[in-house]
């Protein structure tokens, strides 16, 4: 049986039973992709697809679900999001149900996207079901951090001038927020009124101040999903700014988000004789 | 130019170290610029990084975090989970375009009121000589 | 007679911390060191005492004592405070070396100058480094090269280890380069006999001629080259792979690259060289690499691994004369008997002549190989 | 809106002489929400204070700032003055213009804008100051003392004499621990077990006092005055309220296994008391030799083959029928409102020296190891014997330092008592046997209490041999060994024959110790041993309030040392359970439940574990700060994401605003 | 006959312009194209279906001091925010050109916004009709079309080697004078083919499907940012505070979104619109019910934008249609 037909089989098992009330899976768009489909009853079942263009990340939805059982189809990324919930405690284990599916890789426009490119995951880390033959990709080691190293290679003038050029274009629209499986804020930062982090200005000194945190408070958190770059309706690289930080803590403290549920992140462990460069 | 820089510094100082450190240097009147503008805080640890991403977007020239040695800390953890979360956000500051060097975090134990100084005076000649931030500047 | 009054002299106490003996000021002289150094088997030589002048700055340089440390470790390995003697010990050499005041043994006087002028301790032409191998041409340009050691290149003795060594990387069927004339002495005892300009000298020398090579791994016949190309070296910016040849052999015999055609059938104990052994922590792979051979028992000395004695040839100590009765050699060739063994197998050139001369003058009943020689026979 | 006034510190000339103060009070007076600000000659006088008191009450202020010294010296003092004028004390901050300014610039005009821009933060950060108050909490009057050797014996009975109860658990089947297995005791040669005998007799007797034997620590919850702690009474297959201590069980029992009291050189049964004058005298069932157990496990467990004979002799001899078979490991919770650890040491193992060959040659022992010979009720009536041969030793040589000032195995520290041991070991022998030659090779002597010089002096006296050196070697010859070393004073390399070579191993921290640090919440140092919450002025105290030390499981002790610790860690004890109520600090962290996302980061940071969980009506878990546990660090603070945790005293608005302040 | 401007003189023309006025056209940056104020005409783009944001931060500005708060002189003195230049937008396509107008609506009815009424005043459309339609497009079932020159002082429409101009004002007529347009010598090209929606009596249609469990199944995709609103030509919601800064004080008016969750979140706590179902309801009945109820007109000019923008593809033409099977159903 094909992937998506494995996918469709245990949906139906699922509801059926009554083992999870909803299974979250990628339906058709109507502009020529794929969209977020949530299907309630063993008849939507049919409707779920899986296909080189769904991008989505849906492990983001299983936060509006807590308390509630529900089935998620989840690609290589996804499932670690997943695992980024599980560890911070956002939901419970046993009530999220994981499809994984093996992922061919994303394209955007007939085009792979970079993060897939850069991915060498293409079997879920975790699952409850696999529906498809587990398999790996092999990923070029220079790809891994394409881009952060062109500009860690800038001068420092570059690099700022760089940026202020990406967030002089940032709108404020929180997609990138949104879109993460990581930003669950019941009330974001950017948005506090006391203490006010940050003016309500779209403005380049207010973005910066804002894009620069949300990357911050992603630290050790980000599963590289890089939803936030995708829906960007301005283009801005976020990507460069996660995985810069990504690279940080993988050099410092081998430490992957959401590869090891158990594993404890980087901020909440330390070890006595590390040697962090400050003044040791 | 004619007036010479004279660089803004955001100081975190842990109570009970490094602001008592601070203390000492002045009860042995070991002087040092006056640049520096002190916050104080019950622990290195108390630092949350928005606070030192906040005060650069202000515009403060360098921001300085002093604590207990590591090992000394008072609440026994403090400066090492600290320590992290600084040693993730300085290159992420160099990354926005911000000089690592305008970032200092320092060990200053309530005995050392000549190291308080000495930081204090380094750090500021440091930044004098980086001069001030390019107006606009990331965060 | 007016009794002479010793007074600290700070001066010279500095001299010593400056030439990177400031160690001794952790000295609590228990004596461990003078207790642990093997030469008080023979003669005293109270190395304690050598420490407690520095600290004061009465050291005598006039002293034969200077030159008298073997720089085997064993005291170091053991001492409570982790003082750093054998700094201590060049670092006051250093003081002789480098200044010129002082007593120098001549015949290290000599090395030093052959060291210096031919590239070599024997002071043999540069030319002639090649001669071991006879008509056979060695590759320069290689990823592995064989650095076969100043002795084994030179020696007439010891010229046996160049030529098994080299003789067993054909058979394997490795691809290897020799480091040829334009190689000099790494400078190990140089620097150990407190050299350091000189020990420079050579060793930004030698950096070049193997990066020129095109050489990532560097495999050594000598636990002396090997620890100084590995431990030395890359502070001068020479940064390359090495192994000392017995972990390159064991290595292969893992993978099931090195095959043995014969039995030997010999009872044979290892004598493990300090700077392999207590320097550098490689006890097991010599070890390994002769169990591996067909027909060899192998048996232990009364001292051995940690404990073992030094031949007598280190910190400079092979290019000396050794009164007879005073030879650390002896004594450990006496443990050596005292096992039974046919042969004592040895990882060190210097091992090997200074046990070859022992066996010589005492007529000992007992061969001396080199690991490399037992390979290459069961082949 | 706030009203806040602002109080100028001349300090005399020490703030006067540097900063402008009329252009500072200027300054301050247009400051936003200063009503009124003014300079006083020493605000920390009784006039400056009333000063203050006054200007509170005549203007309706309701923030104030003083700008003088740093708040080490005087926040407290302010705080008084405020509250006197009926304003909640943590309504007032100060303004460190002087040491961190005027001592330390000499610049006028530097000095004093930065005097005002202080001033500024000061203010800013005064704006978002709380009303706080402090709570009260009751306290549970009992006391659990952990470890039943002298320390922990000392510090329960004088815990019980003030009148408190205490529970005393100890983990062996006896309390005395280290001493208990001691001949004699120096400088003064006190028979160990006569003196400690008594003072466990009067634990197992005080009414105030529980024993709880055979206990280990299983878990602790709460904070001070109201811990939680879960003990685990092992099984001990012995019912202790049916059993009388006849004995017959550990007379008749067939199984003969080594003493561990006696470090191996003599025998006990498989139901045993470790030693005579065990405390309580009951005996325990060492399961994993008794022969019955080992037919119950094989039967249990369906092995095949021979089983194991059905022993059962315990049992069937009882007269009280107390053998329990059934009886499992227990756990037992208690509420406590402070705890002590006294949880001793062990002494170092020597095998590592491969030198002085402990374990290959029979007759290198350790210094306890002759203790267990000398002791009369040892496993040799008294009689020091060669282990190889049997015979009495005429040559012993000791060597000191075995285990201890030694970085190469990890003990960098002095054991203290090394030293005194020796020579007692010294005077002993020659005391059993004239005949015997003591040698002492030694680094130092150390002898650095009451009597300990004279103690040394008598060893000396009684013809012990000391030899300054290491002992580098020693080999067998014959029937003897040889110690071989550098007499550092002769400069020679000597070599004692000998017949016996007596190690004096170090001290080292007790087994287990990081993992009870751990469940205490307390810190241990690099070899081990316990942290004190300050190493001269609160020996006994750890940083985890409520929690206190006594004995060597801070570091190598004597005992006289051990029982002043013991001592004093009770008076901490009965001065802490003797206030009714503890009042907590109000500057701790809060934690926002309506913010918080469960996250439980600063559960896991927490160096005091004073977050909790809770599960609120609409199913979400939140994090909640236990206010008498929180110390205030703000690490939940700077840790939270979502801007739930904040910390009383040093909130985010008020460091925002303090940033803020410089750029307004 | 309609008049014809050449490409040259069309492009010497906005030379022309930008030395005098801001000119903002479709510029490309970083991948995106967008209005820029540009001052070099060589980077303008003339060849493109849409922009991906729309030009209102022409006349709605992201962020927008309103009034300076001057205490120097001791009292506190109000000053208002001038609009001190004028800016000609070239290159507006016509559903855009009817986006300006439908925020005008609201802003300029009577107690009028200034600050708008003065970017309105100050700012010429120079408008560009379409040829090509982006699969998104449905101006032509909202009201508009390729080619609807009502909104723009001047239309433009490509023709071989330069464009057709319609010049429809006065501002239009100062701004382009007769004097640089030649007679046409062809014919207006036909404008594009955009496709329909059936958006006939979808304000009652939504009306009845008010209570609908459909907003709260289309909510469970929904992430609530805000990219639909800011995308759009129309949306004008906004959000106003005051700051005190460097010893003074500014009141500034920003962008907001009825999509996020603290928008209707009033003091005290109470959000009527704290749900996300009916959050996105609001969205789609104020575009097709609430505004054409006020205004007359729809507010919803088919760009497509947010169908193009929505990371969920929520599609505005799909849910019409959905609703209109609602409503009927009901």
């Amino acid at each position: 049986m094909s992937q998506i037909e494995n996918v469709h089989t245990k949906a139906r098992e699922l509801l059926e039973s009554q083992a999870v009330d909803c299974v979250i899976g990628f339906g058709k768009g109507t502009t020529g992709g794929s969209r977020p489909l949530f299907v309630y009853g063993p008849e939507g079942v049919e409707d779920l697809i899986f296909d080189e263009t769904c991008a989505h990340n849906l492990a983001k939805y299983l936060l509006n679900r807590k308390g509630k059982t529900t089935a998620v189809v989840l690609k290589a990324c996804d499932a670690r999001a997943v695992n980024l919930l599980l560890s911070e405690h956002q939901i419970e284990r046993d009530k999220v149900y994981m499809i994984g599916v093996v992922c061919p890789g994303i394209k955007e426009n007939g085009e792979p996207r970079d993060t897939c490119l850069r991915c060498g995951q293409r079997t879920p880390v975790s699952y409850d079901y696999l529906a498809g033959e587990p398999e790996e990709a092999t990923v070029d080691a220079e790809l891994q951090y394409k881009g952060v190293a062109e500009m860690e290679a800038m001068s420092m003038a570059e690099r700022k001038a760089f940026w202020e050029a990406q967030f002089d274009r940032c709108i404020r629209c929180y997609a990138c927020r949104q879109v993460c499986p990581g930003c669950y804020c019941d009330e974001c930062f950017v948005e506090r009124l006391d203490p006010l982090w940050v003016g309500i200005r779209i403005a380049p000194s207010e973005n910066e101040m804002w894009n620069a945190m949300r990357a911050f408070h992603l630290t050790g958190r980000c599963i590289g999903c890089d939803q936030c770059e995708r829906v960007c309706p301005v283009g801005i690289p976020l990507s460069l700014l996660n995985r810069k930080l990504e690279k940080e803590v993988y050099e410092t403290f081998g430490y992957e988000a959401g590869m090891d549920p158990e594993a404890a992140p980087p901020f909440a462990t330390y070890k006595k004789e590390e040697s962090l460069g400050f003044g040791e | 130019m004619g007036v010479e820089f004279e660089p803004r510094i955001v100081g975190f100082l842990c109570n009970w170290c490094s602001y008592a450190g601070a203390d000492m240097a002045g009860t042995s009147r070991i002087s040092y610029p006056p640049n520096l503008r002190v916050i104080r805080v019950p622990c290195s640890g108390r630092v949350d990084p928005i606070l030192i991403v906040k005060s650069f977007q202000m515009g403060a020239d360098g921001v300085l975090v002093a604590g207990c040695h590591p090992g000394d800390c008072h609440y026994a953890e403090g400066n090492y989970y600290a320590r992290r979360r600084f040693a993730m956000l300085r290159p992420f500051l160099e990354y926005l375009g911000i000089e690592g060097d305008r970032f200092r975090v320092e060990w200053v134990s309530a005995s050392e009121g000549r190291k308080f100084s000495e930081v204090v005076s380094s750090f500021t000649n440091q930044l004098t000589e980086l001069g001030p931030r390019a107006t606009g500047a990331a965060v | 007679m007016v009794n002479e009054v010793l007074s600290p002299y700070r001066e010279a106490v500095d001299a010593v911390i400056e030439a990177g003996g400031e160690a001794l000021r952790q000295c609590y002289q228990c004596g461990l060191c003078t207790g642990t150094c093997p030469w008080n088997y023979l003669k005293k030589f109270s190395s304690r005492s050598l420490i407690h002048q520095a600290q004061l700055g009465t050291a005598d340089f006039e002293s034969e004592e200077t030159w008298t440390c073997v720089t085997c470790r064993a005291c170091v390995a053991r001492c409570p405070r982790e003082v750093a003697i054998i700094d201590i010990m060049k670092a006051l050499r250093s003081i002789i070396a480098e200044m010129g005041a002082g007593y120098m043994p001549e015949s290290l006087r000599v090395t030093l100058k052959n060291i210096a002028g031919a590239g070599n301790p024997l002071g043999e032409p540069a030319e002639n480094r090649h001669q071991w191998a006879g008509d056979r041409k060695y590759p320069e340009q290689s990823e592995l090269l064989y650095v076969p050691c100043c002795v084994s290149a030179y020696d007439p003795v010891a010229r046996r280890i160049a030529q098994a060594t080299a003789a067993v990387l054909d058979q394997v069927g490795v691809p290897f380069g020799v480091a040829n004339e334009p190689e000099r002495c790494c400078g190990e005892s140089v620097r150990k006999a407190g050299n350091e300009s000189l020990f420079a000298a050579l060793a930004q020398h030698n950096i070049e001629t193997f990066s020129r090579q095109g050489a990532g791994r560097l495999l050594t016949s000598s636990p002396h080259c090997y620890h100084t190309f590995l431990n030395e070296y890359p502070d001068l910016g020479g940064r390359f792979d090495v192994l000392h040849y017995t972990q390159y052999l064991a290595g292969l015999l893992r993978e099931g690259k090195l095959k043995f055609g014969k039995e030997l059938n010999i009872k044979v104990t290892y004598h493990d060289p300090c700077y392999l052994g207590r320097h550098n922590g490689v006890y097991d792979d010599p070890r390994e690499l002769l169990r591996g051979i067909p027909g060899i028992e192998l048996v232990e000395m009364d001292d051995y691994g940690p404990d073992s004695i030094c031949c007598g040839g280190g910190g400079g100590r092979i290019w000396q004369e050794n009164v007879k009765g005073e030879r650390l050699s002896d004594l450990r060739l006496d443990q050596a008997l005292a096992t039974g063994a046919d042969v004592l197998a040895v990882a060190c050139p210097y091992c090997l002549l200074n046990f070859e001369d022992g066996v010589l003058t005492t007529s000992a009943s007992i061969q001396v190989k080199d690991i490399t020689e037992l390979v290459r026979e069961a082949l | 809106m706030a009203r806040i006034g602002v109080f100028i510190c001349h300090c005399g000339t020490n703030i006067a002489g540097t900063v402008d103060i009329p252009t500072v009070v200027e300054a301050a007076q247009n400051m936003p929400m200063v009503v009124y600000a003014v300079d006083s000659k020493y605000n920390c006088s009784e006039p400056g204070q009333a000063a203050i008191r006054d200007a509170i009450l005549e203007n309706r202020l309701n923030r104030v700032v003083v700008a003088a010294c740093s708040p080490w010296m005087h926040e407290k003092t302010f705080r008084k003055a405020v509250a006197s004028a009926g304003l909640n004390p943590y309504l007032a901050e100060m303004a460190n213009i002087r040491e961190h300014n005027s001592w330390v610039h000499n610049d006028k005009q530097a000095a004093t804008d930065k005097a005002i821009e202080i001033i500024k933060m000061a203010v800013a950060k005064v704006s978002r100051h709380e009303e706080l108050f402090p709570k009260a909490l009751p306290i549970t009057k009992r006391a659990l003392v952990v470890g039943g050797g002298i320390a922990g014996i000392q510090t329960a009975l004088d815990i019980a004499n003030a009148g408190h109860p205490v529970v005393l658990a100890e983990r062996e089947p006896s309390i005395g621990g280290r001493m208990s297995q001691l001949d004699k005791t120096f400088p003064t040669l006190d028979c160990s077990s006569c003196i400690l005998t008594p003072k466990m007799v009067d634990v197992m007797q005080h009414p105030n006092i529980k024993l709880m034997t055979y206990t280990e620590l299983e878990q602790v919850e709460g904070f001070v005055g109201n811990f939680k702690v879960t003990l685990r009474q092992k099984a001990r297959k012995v019912d202790h309220a049916k059993c009388t201590a006849c004995g017959l069980c550990w007379q008749k029992c067939p199984e003969k296994v080594d003493s561990e009291f006696d470090l191996n050189l003599g025998k006990r049964t498989a139901i045993y008391i470790p030693f005579p004058q065990a405390v309580p005298p009951r005996p325990v069932i060492d399961t994993a030799n008794c022969r019955y157990q080992k037919y119950l496990d094989f039967t249990a467990e369906g092995r095949e083959g021979k089983a194991p004979p059905k022993c059962g002799i315990c049992e069937k001899i009882c007269p009280v029928g107390a053998i329990d078979w059934e009886e499992t490991d227990e756990l037992i919770t208690e509420e406590f409102g402070a705890i002590v650890a006294a949880t001793g040491y062990k002494p170092f193992e020597p095998g590592g020296y491969t030198e002085l060959g402990k374990g290959k040659f029979a007759d290198v022992i350790t210094g306890l190891e002759l203790e267990r010979m000398m002791s009369p009720a040892g496993p040799f009536n008294g009689e020091v014997k060669r282990p190889s041969n049997g015979e009495h030793p005429k040559e012993v040589v000791f060597i000191t330092c075995v285990g201890s000032r030694d970085k190469q195995r990890g003990r960098t520290y002095c054991s203290k008592v090394c030293c005194m041991y020796i020579a007692k070991h010294a005077i002993m022998l020659k005391s059993h046997d004239p005949e015997v030659n003591c040698y002492v090779f030694n680094m130092d002597v150390r002898t650095v209490s009451k009597d300990y010089e004279e103690f040394y002096e008598q060893a000396q006296l009684s013809g012990a041999t000391y030899i300054r050196g290491k002992v580098s070697k020693i080999r067998q010859e014959g029937d003897q060994l040889i110690v071989r070393g550098e007499d550092t004073l002769l400069g020679e390399i000597i070599e004692v024959p000998a017949d016996m070579v007596v190690l004096a191993v170090g001290m080292e921290h007790s087994e287990g110790a990081a993992e009870l640090a751990q469940k205490l919440h307390i810190s241990y140092d690099v070899n081990g041993f316990f942290v004190e919450a300050h190493p001269k002025l609160r020996p006994v105290e750890t940083r985890s309030d409520g929690i206190f030390l006594a004995g060597a499981c801070l570091g190598p002790r004597d005992i006289p040392e051990t029982v002043s610790q013991g001592s004093g860690a009770a008076a901490k004890v009965c001065g802490l359970l003797s206030q009714d109520f503890l009042t907590t600090d109000p500057l701790v962290s809060v934690i926002d439940k309506v913010k918080c996302a469960g996250c439980l980061l600063c559960q896991d940071i927490c160096p005091f574990s004073a977050i909790d969980s809770e599960t609120l009506r609409d199913g979400r878990t939140v994090s909640v700060v236990n206010e008498s546990i929180c110390k205030g660090c703000g690490l939940c603070v700077a840790a939270c994401r979502f801007g739930a945790a904040n910390l009383h005293g040093f909130t985010q608005e008020q460091l925002l605003a303090e940033v803020l302040a410089l750029w307004e | 006959m309609s008049k014809f401007i050449s490409r040259k003189d069309l492009l010497s023309w906005l030379e022309g312009v930008s030395s005098e006025k801001d000119l903002v056209a479709p510029v490309q940056v970083e991948g995106r194209l967008l209005f820029r104020r540009t001052g070099d005409v060589s980077e303008i783009v003339l060849d493109y279906t849409n922009t991906d944001l729309s030009p209102r931060e022409f006349f709605f500005p992201a962020t927008e001091t309103l009034f300076t708060v001057d205490k120097s002189n001791g009292r506190a003195e109000l000053e208002p925010t001038r609009v001190e230049r004028d800016t000609v937008i070239f290159g507006m396509r016509p559903c855009d050109a009817k986006g300006m107008a439908a925020l005008a609506l609201p802003y300029l009815q009577d107690p009028a916004d200034s600050l708008f009424a003065q970017h309105r005043e100050r700012t010429a459309i120079v408008g560009l009709s379409c040829l090509k339609a982006c699969p998104e497009c449905f101006c032509t079932s909202m009201g508009t079309g390729p080619d609807d020159a009502a909104n723009v002082d001047i239309l433009l429409t490509e023709a071989a080697d330069g464009y057709m101009v319609e010049v429809m004002t006065d501002k239009g007529k100062a701004l382009m004078p007769d004097s640089l347009l030649s007679e046409a010598k062809a014919d207006k090209p036909a404008p594009a083919q955009v496709p329909l929606v059936p958006a006939e009596g979808i304000s009652a249609r939504l009306r009845e499907a008010f209570d609908d469990i459909y907003w709260s199944r289309l909510a469970d995709r929904c992430l609530h940012c805000n990219v639909c609103s800011y995308v759009c030509p129309t949306c004008y919601c906004f959000d106003i505070r005051d700051y005190s800064e460097k010893g003074g004080a500014v009141r500034v008016r920003t962008w907001e979104s009825c999509q996020s969750p603290g928008f209707t979140k009033a003091a005290g706590g109470h959000n009527p619109r704290a749900d996300k179902g009916t959050r996105l309801r609001q969205r789609f009945a104020h575009k097709l019910l609430y505004y054409p109820e006020e205004f007359g007109t729809s507010h919803c000019t088919g760009c497509g934008r947010c169908v193009k923008a929505c990371p969920v593809n929520i599609d505005i033409r799909e849910i019409i249609g959905d609703v209109q099977k609602l409503g009927k159903a009901n």
